[in-house]
């Protein structure tokens, strides 16, 4: 392109959007089975429910809520020329979102050797119910975990960026918009811890 | 009969009649105005438009508020007649209906098990649905009516022959490769034959008639899939099978291996492990065939020669 | 419309409103938790998804800024939940009628 | 499948020499290139789908085996369909015409995101080569029908699980294009380009791209629990372990009912373009088609549950969704009706693009109104899984998102070649296709009023008349079809030239040179009148 292609921050965050709002529609899916399956199956849904460690749902909740005030801090800090503190932030995040992996294999592995997984004899014996509860568990919880996992590299790429000063006060599209990911992949905790672990 | 009984094609045809009527009448309207503006105003004939009209308010109402009209009649008559079809009279017959892969087994409340639905004329029949494996779709086009058959869940339709006569009856949800050939056929007959049939004991001229064995695979639906007369359905058909040797596939080596009682059981109970060369490996496993009920199985074939 | 959306975010969100509102989303896990805890019968689960509702809110409107954005945003999540919604809510006349 | 150059008119966007031979193509983020790069990529699939749709047919040209078994036939129409709908009509129009026109018609010079509109047609590639690969390793080609239903794609042997992560990545391109093109309408329209200007097949693409995005990822959804169902066992489906199959179907035609919206919305923004150029009158009230794009996107959103009337789902649900169906004709038929009035008074000249167009409102019509039939509860029972509902969606899909696709090739193609196609042989070529196609589609039509099942390999001997009537019909369909690829190709190559409006259009694309230079316009437009006023723009 022989023209200087000018840069449209408005035009990349509607696109950004428009994106979130299809990540949205992927867990609204998953929600809608959910709710559906809720209406047949009250009582094996609170049974199952009472089996999830309501401990990691929590702790993790809270560490998502933690990496999301950093990301939008970060933010702040970029558009007030505030890169280094940007780049701590970010990073900030960034460990959150391992640690809440982390913390979610340890929960996982846990369950798993209780014969709590897909497929496994202790759920075939279960009512039919309790296996479905767990089969949206692990396929929801498993799917927001790989958008942690996308969500933490694009943070980290940002934090790179920032540090290296492609991303300044003046163009800061790609932080606001990962950071904006982030959040949703909040915001989709948000929803699925009560769901999951406070359905007594 | 009672003159103004509601069957289930009385009450699905005049909503076919008032719909395709209407359709024609608009589809000839859209069609014939077309062309004739296309012959009237053709560019040898009118090398300029004479009008530069980009839309009219009214014209806009009519043809908004005119379809509007046309489908909500055309949905209510739709709903109408559906609830026709959902209403299942009091004093109908109760038959369940069993789809496997792939055949039709239909059992009646003396427990009496057949491979064609017989029924009385101008008595209305309610069939519950029941699938051993995958979605079936119990569909009577003579009847218009049509039911899928969900494992799991209790579907049923209603329908009464008004006169006597024989009927397809298809599956209608894929279902497979014999999908195509899960065709059963629908027998109106007069009540009081039905009633002698409803109590007599089948004998159609292949030998074992009545024996448990052959029911056994009429109930399970064994016959769906092998032939006794040496057609190829799915599976190798029974007809001399007994003691012949075959050609099996077991993991990737090919092996012979004689058919009799052992085999047999293996077959039902591991169908995947020796697959007979040349079949997909489709066959179900059936743990719940006693291992009694395997040998009568095992006689019956014996004597299919 | 046409390109009156042009322009940059201006607004610039404090680490005291950001940190304001980190801290009432704690409080609300905590409520939530603790409600579950001790609530009976199955209207909690209302419950727990008015508070989630109220925290997702909160994460829209400041984390991710929609309470300075312009109207084109807006509609566009007003839209996308309401297409949500009646997705699932016209799976409900099957469900609940079955 | 690479684009050849015309050799005598190498200018325009032809001549970009930023790279060098292929790479110039697949590697390039200007939208014509790439419009072309999915046009020929979408013409190939389809190509080989309609290769299988003849073998379909030879198949049921008589009773019992004819050329294959049966699960050859299984998988052979299930083949068909996912390559016909996932891998041409629904990428078709927004990948090839939307691309290359769509910048134009709104004075920008690209898209919003012309990287991620490479990155579509890549990801567009990789499902498709994802999608190939299936058939040929594992078990084999899938055999389950485009609609996958659940439990049975759950326990077959064949390759469900790799065609169906192919679908899922092609939906993803869809995403990002739905994407893309929003951002870009929203964002990139010229100086004066105000909404009331924009033209028809832009608005109509607005509105599919609202569909792509927010139907698309529920199928995305749809397709992972497959996978999970085949592979981890979750049984979220499975009746033994409490699932339920109508969930399945809920969320499959959650998509895949809007999903027909997107193949018929560009259809109906072409022909929305075509006729008022070539009755040389403004289209008769744009304000309601356009409106009523968005009226279809929308409301169609929210019928999907007729697909399921048969399926045990309750009868409340039966209502509301035939209620809703019914609700979604509406636009369709202002739309049919404009139309119409758009060629009263005017001065129609009746070219190949044209001709397309007036059967498309034939076509389209028998088409909508047999899903009228099907959207009524009553009638629906009866022809539900028929032949009868094959007959209606390839009355709509081919006859009419099909056919509006060859009025767009005959339209635009010579814009972005700079040479004409020969005007006889294109007419001659519509004649037989839309003789044969009614001979082969209307005899569904019948069949299946008769009875005769959908899916089926065999059927009882009545059937047999009808069947060999269609087959014959599919024949001459398919020789036109020969004659207008032949035609059409011939005339991009050597044909003579096409001047830079053609046709007298008064959208953007025809003010610029033929073919359009890279930056589209030397200096960025300011447009003063709308789409459709022809004053000014001279006879052809
Ligand atoms: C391009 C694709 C396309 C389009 C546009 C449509 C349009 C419509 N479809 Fe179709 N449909 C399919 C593709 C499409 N369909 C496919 C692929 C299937 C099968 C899927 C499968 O099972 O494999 C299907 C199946 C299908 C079914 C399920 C059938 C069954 O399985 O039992 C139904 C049921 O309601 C239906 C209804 C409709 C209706 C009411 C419209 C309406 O939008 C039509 C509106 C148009 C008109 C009404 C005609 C034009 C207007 C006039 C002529 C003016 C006069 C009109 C009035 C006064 C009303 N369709
Ligand atoms: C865009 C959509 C589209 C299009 C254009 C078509 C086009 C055709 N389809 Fe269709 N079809 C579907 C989408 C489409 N189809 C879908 C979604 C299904 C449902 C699948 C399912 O049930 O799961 C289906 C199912 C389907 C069936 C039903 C199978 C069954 O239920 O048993 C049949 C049967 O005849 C059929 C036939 C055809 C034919 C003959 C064509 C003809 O249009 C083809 C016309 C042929 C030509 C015009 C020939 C041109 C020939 C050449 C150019 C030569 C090319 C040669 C080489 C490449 C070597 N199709
Ligand atoms: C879904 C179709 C299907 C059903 C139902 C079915 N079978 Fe089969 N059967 C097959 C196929 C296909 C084969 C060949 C492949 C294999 O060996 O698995 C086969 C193989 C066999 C064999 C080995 C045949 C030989 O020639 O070696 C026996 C015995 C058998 N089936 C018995 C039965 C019995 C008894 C039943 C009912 C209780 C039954 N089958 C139900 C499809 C079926
Ligand atoms: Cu059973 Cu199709
Ligand atoms: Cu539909």
């Amino acid at each position: 392109m022989s023209r200087p292609q000018h840069r449209d921050h408005a035009g990349a965050k509607l696109g950004m959007w428009l994106f979130l709002l299809t990540e949205l529609f992927l867990f609204g899916g998953m929600f809608l089975l959910y709710g559906a399956y809720l209406v047949r199956y009250p009582r094996e849904f609170a049974a199952a429910g009472r089996e999830m460690q309501l401990w990691f749902g929590t702790v993790n909740t809270v560490i998502l809520i933690t990496s999301s005030l950093m990301a939008a801090m970060a933010v702040t800090a970029i558009q007030r020329g505030g890169r280094r503190l940007a780049v701590w932030l970010l990073g900030g995040a960034v460990i959150c979102g391992a640690v809440f992996l982390i913390n979610k294999y340890l929960e996982w592995s846990h369950e798993f050797s209780r014969g709590i997984y897909p497929g496994s004899s202790r759920l075939a014996a279960a009512p039919p119910g309790e296996s479905v509860f767990y089969s949206l568990y692990y396929v929801t919880a498993g799917l927001h975990g790989l958008h942690v996992l996308i969500g933490s590299v694009l943070l980290a790429v940002v934090a790179v960026w920032a540090w290296r000063g492609t991303i300044h006060a003046g163009d800061f599209a790609w932080l606001e918009n990962s950071a904006l990911y982030w959040h949703l992949v909040d915001l989709v905790w948000i929803f699925i811890f009560p769901l999951y672990y406070l359905i007594l | 009969m009672d003159p103004n009984f509601i069957t289930t094609t009385s009450a699905v045809d005049p909503v076919f009649i008032f719909i395709f009527g209407v359709s024609i009448v608009l589809l000839l309207g859209i069609t014939a105005t077309m062309v004739g503006f296309v012959i009237r105003y053709r560019r040898s004939r009118a090398p300029e438009p004479t009008s530069r009209a980009d839309g009219n308010v009214w014209l806009e109402i009519v043809w908004t508020v005119l379809p509007t009209i046309i489908v909500l009649a055309m949905f209510y008559y739709g709903w109408a007649g559906y609830l026709t079809l959902r209403n299942v009279p009091k004093n109908a017959m109760e038959v369940t209906a069993t789809a496997r892969m792939w055949s039709w087994s239909f059992t009646y409340a003396n427990g009496k098990t057949s491979p064609k639905l017989y029924i009385p004329v101008g008595k209305p029949v309610l069939v519950h649905l029941v699938s051993m494996d995958v979605l079936h779709g119990f569909s009577i086009p003579a009847f218009r009516i049509k039911r899928d058959v969900v494992p799991g869940m209790k579907n049923h339709v209603w329908f009464v022959a008004e006169r006597p006569g024989s009927h397809e009856l298809f599956c209608s949800v894929y279902c497979g490769l014999g999908h195509s050939s899960m065709v059963a056929a629908v027998e109106a007959v007069p009540e009081k034959e039905f009633d002698a049939w409803l109590e007599r004991r089948e004998d159609d001229g292949v030998k074992g008639e009545g024996s448990r064995g052959r029911e056994l695979l009429e109930k399970n639906g064994c016959v769906g899939c092998h032939s006794l007369d040496g057609s190829r359905k799915a599976g190798p058909s029974f007809k001399g099978v007994w003691g012949r040797a075959v050609t099996v596939v077991t993991g990737d080596a090919e092996r012979s291996v004689t058919m009799d009682g052992a085999y047999l059981k293996r077959s039902l109970r591991e169908p995947a492990a020796d697959v007979v060369k040349g079949y997909p490996p489709v066959m179900p496993p059936y743990p719940n065939l006693s291992d009694d009920e395997i040998e009568e199985i095992g006689e019956f074939l014996k004597e299919v020669r | 419309m046409g390109k009156d959306t042009h322009g940059n975010t201006t607004h610039i969100i404090g680490y005291g409103t950001l940190t304001a509102v980190w801290g009432v989303l704690l409080l609300l896990t905590a409520l939530t938790v603790w409600a579950a805890r001790h609530a009976t019968g199955f209207g909690h689960v209302w419950g727990s998804l008015a508070i989630a509702s109220v925290k997702g809110g909160l994460v829209i409107a400041f984390f991710m800024h929609m309470r300075y954005e312009g109207r084109l945003l807006r509609w566009l999540l007003f839209v996308a939940l309401v297409t949500l919604a009646l997705f699932i809510g016209l799976t409900f006349f099957d469900v609940l009628y079955r | 499948m690479e684009p050849t150059e015309p050799t005598t008119t190498a200018a325009g966007f032809w001549s970009d020499t930023g790279r060098s031979g292929i790479a110039s193509w697949i590697f390039s983020t200007d939208h014509k290139r790439i419009g072309l790069l999915y046009f020929y990529s979408v013409f190939g699939f389809f190509l080989v789908a309609v290769a299988l749709g003849l073998l379909l047919r030879i198949e049921l040209m008589a009773p019992g085996r004819t050329i294959m078994g049966p699960q050859a036939y299984n998988a052979l129409f299930t083949v068909h369909g996912v390559v016909m709908v996932f891998l041409f009509i629904i990428p078709g129009f927004q990948g090839s015409f939307g691309n290359l026109v769509m910048p134009i018609q709104i004075g920008a010079r690209d898209v919003a995101f012309p990287r991620l509109n490479l990155l579509s047609w890549w990801l567009y590639m990789a499902g498709a080569a994802i999608i190939l690969t299936s058939l040929f390793t594992g078990g084999g080609p899938p055999d389950t029908g485009w609609t996958f239903y659940l439990p049975f794609s759950g326990r077959t042997g064949t390759n469900v699980s790799l065609a169906v992560f192919g679908v899922f990545v092609v939906g993803f391109s869809s995403i990002v294009t739905g994407v893309n093109f929003i951002t870009t309408i929203h964002r990139l329209r010229a100086e004066g380009m105000t909404w009331g200007r924009l033209p028809l097949f832009v608005w109509s693409l607005y509105a599919t791209a609202w569909v792509q995005i927010l139907a698309t990822p529920i199928l995305g959804i749809t397709l992972v629990l497959i996978i999970a169902e085949r592979l981890l066992g979750t049984g979220l489906f499975e009746p033994g372990q409490g699932g339920d199959p109508l969930m399945y179907q809920h969320l499959f035609w959650i998509y895949s009912h809007p999903a027909v919206y997107i193949m018929i919305l560009p259809a109906m923004g072409v022909i929305s373009e075509i006729i008022p150029v070539f009755a040389r009158k403004p289209i008769f009230g744009y304000r309601m088609i356009a409106f009523s794009s968005i009226a279809i996107a929308a409301a169609g959103s929210l019928v999907w549950g007729h697909h399921m009337f048969t399926s045990g789902m309750s009868d409340m649900a039966i209502l509301v969704f035939s209620f809703l169906t019914f609700i979604v004709a509406i636009p369709s038929a202002i739309k049919v009706f404009n139309w119409i009035s758009t060629l009263y008074r005017g001065s129609i000249s009746l070219e190949a693009p044209m001709l397309f167009s007036l059967s498309f409102i034939f076509l389209f019509s028998i088409g909508g109104l047999t899903g009228l039939v099907q959207g009524a509860a009553a009638t629906d029972i009866h022809v539900h899984d028929t032949q009868f509902v094959v007959g209606h969606f390839h009355y709509v899909i081919f006859g009419g998102s099909g056919f509006a696709f060859f009025a767009a090739m005959h339209y635009w193609l010579p814009k972005f070649y700079g040479r004409r196609y020969a005007e006889k042989p294109a007419i001659i070529a519509w004649a037989l296709m839309f003789t044969g196609f009614n001979i082969l589609y209307f005899s569904m039509i019948v069949l299946g009023l008769e009875g005769m099942p959908r899916r089926y390999y065999d059927y009882l001997p009545e059937f047999a008349p009808l069947n060999l009537v269609s087959t014959i019909g599919s024949w001459i369909l398919a020789t036109g079809l020969m004659i207008l690829l032949v035609n059409l190709f011939m005339g991009l190559r050597s044909g003579a030239r096409a001047g830079s409006n053609p046709w007298g259009g008064a959208t953007l694309e025809w003010s610029i040179p033929t073919p359009p230079p890279t930056e589209n316009f030397a200096d960025e437009p300011v447009v003063t009148h709308g789409p459709y006023d022809f004053r000014g723009t001279g006879v052809p």
